[in-house]
């Protein structure tokens, strides 16, 4: 209750802001310096968060909790007070996101550079997107979620809108468009709950929705109900997660923002999808999400042969990226459906290390398209001769992406795939030819690029900078790191999602 | 009717409305007795200071116990305080944007345009303390009638008279609808004040002539909708906002609007709920499928038609329907929030509404144009403004930390305690659809370049801006600032006591 | 039962000098019509305009001073909606209502002020 | 010669307000529009009197009601007359239909 | 007679003779008319030293009238071929039928009167207002300028000068605290109103005298600008019809004029011996013959001076007098 760490690590980007806002915007080196310190302060602290987490505590840690609004509803019956609280708090899964969000923020600030006007506005958006991000990974309460989320989606709509390429608009609008269904949906489903529950605390609203079914049925949340607020919930993080026939928005943001933005985008943005169903849907409803469990699992297998599929025959690094975010997408989906404490972990693994791979390979993009002004396949080749130590990454990349054991793809992948063989073993089987497909279309593209005859428009391309190529360094630290030493995540994790895993509700 | 009788009536009660209507007369008498060629902005500063005035007035009675004058048919309870402090902080504001108005030729020498907008007040103060059918129509036409000139007051400006006739027409039919429909309420009942009214409704002969009360109840409402501009009652809105001069168009969407609500809530839950037939048979209740559709189809209509408009003003007309359609949502649901959530959104959408309208002001009287992409480029050409407005857009949009978020979220409480799942979808959709038009905005003034110029409001300008700034920034970060003083200010079961 | 009838035959009364009052000219008239000669030629039947050919239409414009007057009127006349009963029934109301009708003249006045300072009083 | 009963008013009111409001929304010259209004505020005097002579319970509230009807439909008459004049000054028509320089 | 008939159930039999009874008084309203006519004549002249209306047709001229009324019905009628023709023909039915109607609730004596509504006055006052739309269709259906510019002058005179017709009896309305003019009367037993409300009296005559459309205020049928007025294109006896409303208003005014201001049939008194039909018709002749004197004596005003005077002199004078009446009333009565 008396730790204000959390409050200050969401909140410690608004000092760069503030600094920001007194520094002349045509001051471009001064500006970016600034935006990349401020990105350091959240990043300390969130290591501070991490080290400070005791794993062998299942119950939350630096809970902050103040009473916030009250709309002094009379209570219907006694014990329900209606109060929204602002309540933090970190259990294992979100420890890890939020050092996640903080270390791809700092690169992805680090990436930056490449921005070529209105630094000053970028970057006071860009960590206001921090703050938002950081916010809905420690948030304990319903609305201080959404709260964060939305905030996420006003600074996403200018980075895109305004520093993407060509169809930049549209993709902000689509973008927009989508996240704001989908964010509408949960708010529904937010205030349902609450308005049953009479709080909105994440504790207290696992409390309430595991009384017993009879309980349940009187205080008319009857088992249909549940499911239809389960399913609206799977709609909603679907949206962002994404899944398959939601997914359109994703593709255009991943081709059309900057670099920087589709790092952070694809590294944490499209978690928060991931983490609100686990948080919500497995904490939550874990009966109700058994039902339909089978059905999360194939439309994952879906996602996962979909989007290999599709990402073969693109011709855009980008758009074969996006597709084959679509297919990990999957594999979190497939790990979270097993429901099983391997699966789980998997999934969890599988965000983190996807948000890892796919900022490497971003970043990577990045610097190539800085370099290059392209990011056609057809159009690199043979990089390796030219930009040896970018293609060296940039191969780094595709191989942890496929899961090449030894990086943390792979660990992510073998877990989430041996949950699910435990419970659907013809699913898992048919997912596994998704893995292959990965495999096949990630190493066309990354073959392509780095090997093979040297474009003549390349040959007078010059090697990035050390200071530009270390982002990518730290990235493929922490990914083979973790694909060597698993345990640094999965102790994090593992009591949490045994909790979640055992269907008791996440926090009790 | 003794003198002693009318003497013993409270009428210090009436201090605010008093201070108002001496300010709007000495107004009056001044403007006329000023020399033909005196510039008439002190007269503005004088109606803000009586506003002001009639604000110090109006907190000293939050507390108060209900009390009535003139035979119970102007009350005093907690439920005409708290709207009539929005009348008055929003007219205040608008006050600050009529001063700086730069109209047409020889505007400076209009006086009128100030106390009319105080008698207009004083109308929307009347309805909110009115617990009697005659005295609500009066205080609704003392509303309008200055609403109308106040549409039309530039004389030589086409557009002006168009919209004011457009006004006075729709407005009239729905006076004439409304008041019909309360001619058969009176005929049923015998009597035009709304408590007795609730009485006697549950009287049996009422009962066997249901079908007038039926046609009284859907000539009320309709012609209601018409004063909220609610679908399909809608149409004279675009135009009236286009023409009428930028302050008035924010007095409209902002005070005639809220004056609208206060009128619906108090004439159909006194008169139409209160009953001691109970919650289970009124006919407000039998009736609240149609009263929904009619809140979703006002959403659909104002959300949608907003997409396609290209005069910033027009597009603000059909945000202001839509947003008729989401105030409508608590009403239509008659949850325990009703008056909380009404209030706030109320209260929030004085300060977003207002705040962009003088930025509307602001930008179209500098460029002389209203066309959206009047904004282009705003964030290069003043970007302390331009924020402002992102933030009363956002506001609007009704994305977080921003009192139009606390407000909506309101708003989907009460729905959703009544489990009127559709309506709420259909709120909820419909504001994802207001995030294309309303960001449209945000993205004319950010991403589109135009005039490079440097360009500053005037005073009175800036300050609405930054007061509502300020207002939907602290109301949207601490809601409680606003919900714990309505809470413990204002004791809304005093409107339901007789 | 009385009363309703005198109420009832005071306005038959009044309906009997209605029906009078229309009956006279028709009578009249058509009595005339059979006395009269009846001779129309073209000149007779143009429009008068002191001798010279009329020309235009008469149907035009006229000043919009006159339609201002109207309002006035229909402002002042409707006044007296309150100033009458006002005046039948001041012995019951007393020195309050004075105070009130006071304050409703003076707004009247106020009206009339506006209209005067505004030169809408003023003939052409 | 009995005494008229309360439904012939209603009826009467019923269709004067019918034939206004008819008026009201169909009539292309201006002023025939706000006659229409003023043909319906008057149908709701009808009904105002009517019922506070012969209604349920005969009191003379409608009469009071019908009082200020009539001010306010003056009042409403009168400032639909002053706009129009203004408009016709600029716009040289009273035609309903010509009323459309908004919107574009 | 009449106060009986009017308490007894209301049959066809006493249609029938309120209608013969209504037709007598309208016969003795022409009869006014005629020698009204003739008085006019013969007090101009005899004022203003001409000779010529003195020497008339009949013994002292009295077939004078008789004659023109006579040559007036034989005159052929024209209507003009762009006249706008149902609203000129209905157009003097329309002046005349309310300038009768008034007579209705008119009691000339105790026992000599019609009708007795409550509301008389405001009967009067409502009724005596319609004329204008007669006299306003007039001009308009005659598709003239003169004739349309006298009626729109004449509507703008005649509602300019309503205005303060209506307010000034309001001082009456509060002494007496009723509409019913036999009990407007019955107030003045002792003094009459005359005397209590002289401003009253002041603003209603000159009002009245506008209403009427007579010198110092016939603008709307100024021969030496608009040749005449309203009624240009009016010939023979529809012309006449608008001569006859002019009179029949006079007769009507000056009847009202003598139950409010001069106490009606109230005797002067020690000679109440006198019934009070002739008293009546003393203070009424007195009347017209006041409102003869002052076209004899007063030129014709400009009409902007016309409309000032109404607006800004007699309004402000009216409203004036309702304020003096009340407070007069809160503290003598």
């Amino acid at each position: 209750m008396d730790s204000i760490l959390l409050s200050a690590l969401i909140f410690s980007p608004l000092l760069g802001i503030l600094v920001l806002l007194f520094v002349p915007k045509t001051d471009e080196v001064v500006i970016k310096w600034v935006g990349l310190l401020a990105t350091l302060l959240p990043l300390a602290l969130a290591f501070l968060v991490f080290i400070g987490f005791d794993q062998t505590k299942e119950a939350l840690q630096f809970a902050e909790q103040y009473k916030w609004i009250d709309f002094h509803i009379q209570p219907l019956d006694a014990g329900n007070d209606f109060v929204i609280s602002y309540d933090l708090g970190v259990n294992g899964l979100s420890v890890v996101l939020l050092l996640l969000t903080a270390i791809v923020s700092t690169l992805a600030a680090a990436a930056s550079v490449w921005i070529k006007d209105q630094w000053k506005g970028y970057f006071m958006l860009f960590l206001l997107l921090e703050i938002g991000m950081l916010g809905v990974f420690a948030s304990q309460n319903l609305l201080l979620f959404f709260i964060f989320f939305e905030i996420t989606l006003i600074p996403t709509f200018f980075l895109i809108g305004k520093w993407g390429y060509l169809d930049k608009e549209k993709a902000a609008y689509s973008f927009l468009i989508y996240n704001g269904l989908g964010s509408a949906i949960l708010l529904i489903v937010f205030i349902i709950l609450y308005m049953k529950a009479g709080t909105m605390n994440f504790t207290g609203l696992s409390a309430y929705l595991s009384q017993s079914p009879e309980m349940l049925e009187r205080l008319y949340m009857g088992e249909d109900f549940r499911l239809g607020l389960l399913i609206a919930l799977l709609v909603a993080l679907g949206v962002k997660l994404p899944i398959v026939p939601l997914h359109s928005w994703m593709l255009q943001v991943h081709v059309q923002a900057p670099p920087p933005i589709v790092m952070i985008h694809s590294g944490i943005l499209l978690k928060i999808g991931a983490y609100g169903l686990l948080q919500f849907g497995v904490g939550f409803f874990p009966g109700e999400f058994e039902k339909i469990a089978f059905w999360i699992a194939l439309l994952g297998v879906i996602n996962l042969l979909y989007g290999a599929f599709i990402a073969f025959v693109q011709i855009d690094f980008k758009k074969v990226l996006a597709y084959s975010s679509v297919s990990h997408m999957g594999i979190v989906l497939i790990g979270i459906a097993s429901l099983t404490e391997a699966g789980t972990q998997g999934a969890m693994f599988q965000v983190v290390s996807h948000g890892l791979i796919s900022a490497l390979l971003f970043f990577i993009v990045g610097l190539i398209y800085q370099r290059t002004g392209t990011s056609l396949i057809t159009h690199l080749g043979g990089l390796a001769k030219v930009m040896p130590i970018t293609a060296g990454f940039l191969l780094v990349g595709g191989l942890a992406s496929l899961g090449l054991p030894g990086m943390s793809g792979f660990i992510s992948e073998f877990m989430a795939f041996l949950g699910l063989f435990k419970t659907m073993p013809v699913l898992a089987a048919i997912g596994t030819l998704g893995i292959i497909l990965t495999a096949v279309y990630i190493l066309r593209a990354v073959l392509t690029i780095t090997f093979g005859e040297t474009k003549p428009m390349l040959i007078s391309i010059k090697e990035a900078r050390f200071v530009e190529w270390l982002p990518a360094l730290i990235l493929t630290f922490f990914i083979i790191l973790i694909g060597v030493y698993p345990a640094i995540l999965s102790d994090m994790l593992h009591l949490t999602i045994e909790a979640m895993t055992a269907g008791k509700g996440a926090m009790s | 009717m003794t003198t002693q009788k009318l003497l013993s009536f409270d009428w210090g009660m009436m201090a605010p409305e008093f201070t108002i209507l001496i300010v709007a007369t000495l107004l009056s008498l001044i403007d006329l007795f000023m020399p033909n060629k005196a510039s008439r902005k002190p007269l503005a500063l004088f109606a803000i200071a009586g506003v002001v005035i009639a604000i110090v007035f109006a907190t000293l009675q939050i507390g108060d116990p209900t009390g009535s004058i003139l035979f119970d048919t102007y009350r005093f309870d907690a439920f005409a305080l708290a709207f009539k402090l929005l009348f008055l902080f929003a007219t205040g504001l608008i006050l600050l944007l009529a001063m700086d108005y730069k109209g047409e030729k020889n505007w400076q020498y209009r006086g009128e345009f100030f106390y009319l907008i105080l008698t207009a007040l004083l109308g929307a103060m009347m309805m909110a303390s009115s617990a009697d059918l005659i005295t609500l129509f009066v205080g609704l036409e003392l509303l309008s009638i200055s609403s109308y000139i106040l549409a039309g007051i530039r004389k030589t400006n086409l557009h002006s008279n168009e919209a004011a006739f457009k006004y006075v027409v729709n407005g009239g039919i729905a006076t004439a609808i409304t008041l019909f429909g309360m001619s058969y309420v009176y005929g049923l009942t015998g009597t035009t004040n709304l408590y007795s009214i609730g009485e006697a409704l549950t009287d049996p002969i009422v009962e066997q002539n249901g079908f007038l009360l039926l046609i009284a109840f859907v000539m009320l409402f309709v012609g209601l909708s018409f004063k909220i501009a609610a679908a399909p009652f809608h149409m004279w809105a675009p135009d009236v906002y286009q023409g009428s001069p930028t302050p008035i168009t924010a007095f409209l969407s902002v005070v005639s609007k809220t004056a609208g609500f206060v009128l619906i809530l108090k004439v159909f839950i006194l008169s139409f709920l209160s009953g001691q037939g109970g919650w289970h048979t009124t006919i407000l209740l039998e009736l609240q499928p149609y009263i929904a559709f009619i809140a979703g189809i006002t959403m659909i209509v104002g959300n949608v038609i907003a997409l396609r408009q290209r005069n910033i003003k027009r597009m603000f007309a059909y945000s202001s329907i839509a947003h008729a359609g989401y105030v409508l949502v608590p009403f239509v649901s008659l949850s325990l929030l009703v008056f909380k959530a009404t209030w706030f959104y109320l209260l929030a959408y004085l300060l977003m509404n207002i705040g962009a309208f003088a930025v509307i002001q602001f930008i179209s009287e500098r460029d002389k144009s209203e066309d959206i992409t009047a904004f282009s480029g705003l964030y290069k050409r003043s970007p302390l403004v331009a924020v402002m407005m992102s933030l009363f857009m956002i506001s609007l949009a009704g994305l977080p930390f921003t009192a139009g978020f606390i407000g909506k979220f309101g708003i989907f409480m009460s729905t959703l305690s009544t489990g009127h799942y559709v309506l709420a979808s259909v709120m909820v959709t419909t504001t994802v659809i207001s995030y294309v038009y309303y960001f449209n905005v945000l993205v004319q003034m950010y991403f589109r370049n135009g005039v490079v110029d440097r360009i500053r409001p005037s005073v009175g300008l800036l300050l609405v801006m930054v007061i509502c700034t300020v207002g939907t920034l602290a109301f949207g970060i601490y809601p409680s600032a606003a919900l714990e003083f309505f809470h413990n200010g204002f004791d809304m079961t005093q409107l339901l006591e007789k | 039962m009385e009363l309703y009838h005198l109420y009832q035959n005071n306005y038959l009364v009044v309906l009997m000098f209605l029906l009078l009052g229309i009956l006279l000219p028709v009578v009249a008239l058509t009595a005339g019509k059979l006395l009269r000669p009846s001779k129309p030629t073209k000149e007779k039947q143009t429009t008068y305009e002191s001798g010279i050919e009329p020309f235009h239409q008469s149907w035009v414009q006229y000043n919009v001073r006159y339609y201002i007057f109207a309002l006035l009127f229909v402002i002042f006349d409707v006044e007296t909606v309150f100033l009458y009963p006002w005046a039948v029934a001041y012995e019951k109301l007393g020195i309050f209502a004075l105070i009130e009708m006071t304050i409703f003249i003076i707004m009247l006045l106020i009206g009339l002020i506006y209209a005067w300072k505004k030169k809408v009083l003023k003939w052409m | 010669m009995s005494s008229v009963p309360l439904s012939v008013y209603l009826v009467l009111a019923l269709i004067l307000f019918c034939i206004g409001l008819y008026g009201a929304l169909t009539k292309r010259n201006a002023v025939i529009v706000l006659i229409s209004i003023e043909l319906m505020l008057n149908a709701v005097n009808i009904n105002l009197v009517a019922f506070a002579k012969f209604g349920i319970n005969p009191n003379i509230t409608g009469q009071i009601f019908a009082l200020f009807t009539i001010t306010v439909a003056a009042a409403e008459a009168a400032v639909g007359l002053a706009i129009l004049i203004a408009l016709y000054r600029n716009r040289k028509t009273v035609n309903v239909d010509e009323m459309n320089i908004l919107k574009r | 007679m009449i106060q009986d008939l009017l308490y007894s159930a209301p049959s066809y039999l006493n249609t029938l003779i309120f209608f013969a009874l209504g037709a007598g008084l309208l016969m003795m309203v022409l009869g006014f008319v005629t020698y009204a006519i003739l008085a006019e004549r013969k007090v101009i002249g005899f004022m203003q030293l001409r000779v010529g209306p003195n020497r008339v047709g009949g013994p002292l001229g009295l077939l004078q009238t008789v004659a023109d009324v006579l040559k007036l019905l034989l005159k052929e009628d024209t209507i003009p071929k762009a006249a706008d023709r149902p609203l000129f023909i209905l157009a003097p039915v329309i002046a005349f039928a309310p300038a009768f109607m008034v007579l209705a609730v008119i009691p000339f004596s105790e026992s000599l009167r019609f009708s007795d509504i409550g509301i008389g006055l405001l009967y009067y006052i409502a009724i005596s207002g319609i004329s204008t739309v007669g006299i306003l269709m007039g001009g308009w259906a005659s598709n003239n300028k003169y004739a349309l510019l006298g009626g729109m002058r004449s509507a703008a005179q005649m509602i300019s000068y309503e205005v303060p017709l209506v307010m000034s009896v309001i001082g009456i309305i509060l002494l007496t605290g009723s509409l019913n003019l036999v009990e407007i009367v019955e107030a003045q037993q002792n003094l009459a109103y005359l005397f209590v409300q002289p401003l009253a009296f002041f603003i209603f005559i000159i009002a009245s005298v506008a209403e009427l459309n007579r010198t110092p205020f016939d603008l709307p049928e100024a021969e030496s600008e608009l040749v005449a007025g309203y009624h240009v294109e009016y010939s023979g006896f529809r012309w006449a019809f608008f001569m006859l409303t002019e009179y029949v208003y006079l007769f009507a005014m000056a009847s009202i004029t003598t139950i409010l201001f001069l106490g009606g049939w109230n005797p002067i008194p020690f000679l109440d011996f006198i019934p009070g039909v002739i008293w009546f018709a003393i203070k009424f002749s007195f009347i017209v013959f006041v409102m003869i004197w002052i076209r004899a004596t007063l030129p014709r005003l400009r009409a902007d001076q016309l409309m000032s005077f109404g607006w800004k002199v007699l309004l402000p004078l009216a409203l004036l007098n309702i304020f003096i009446s009340a407070v007069i009333k809160e503290i003598w009565f």
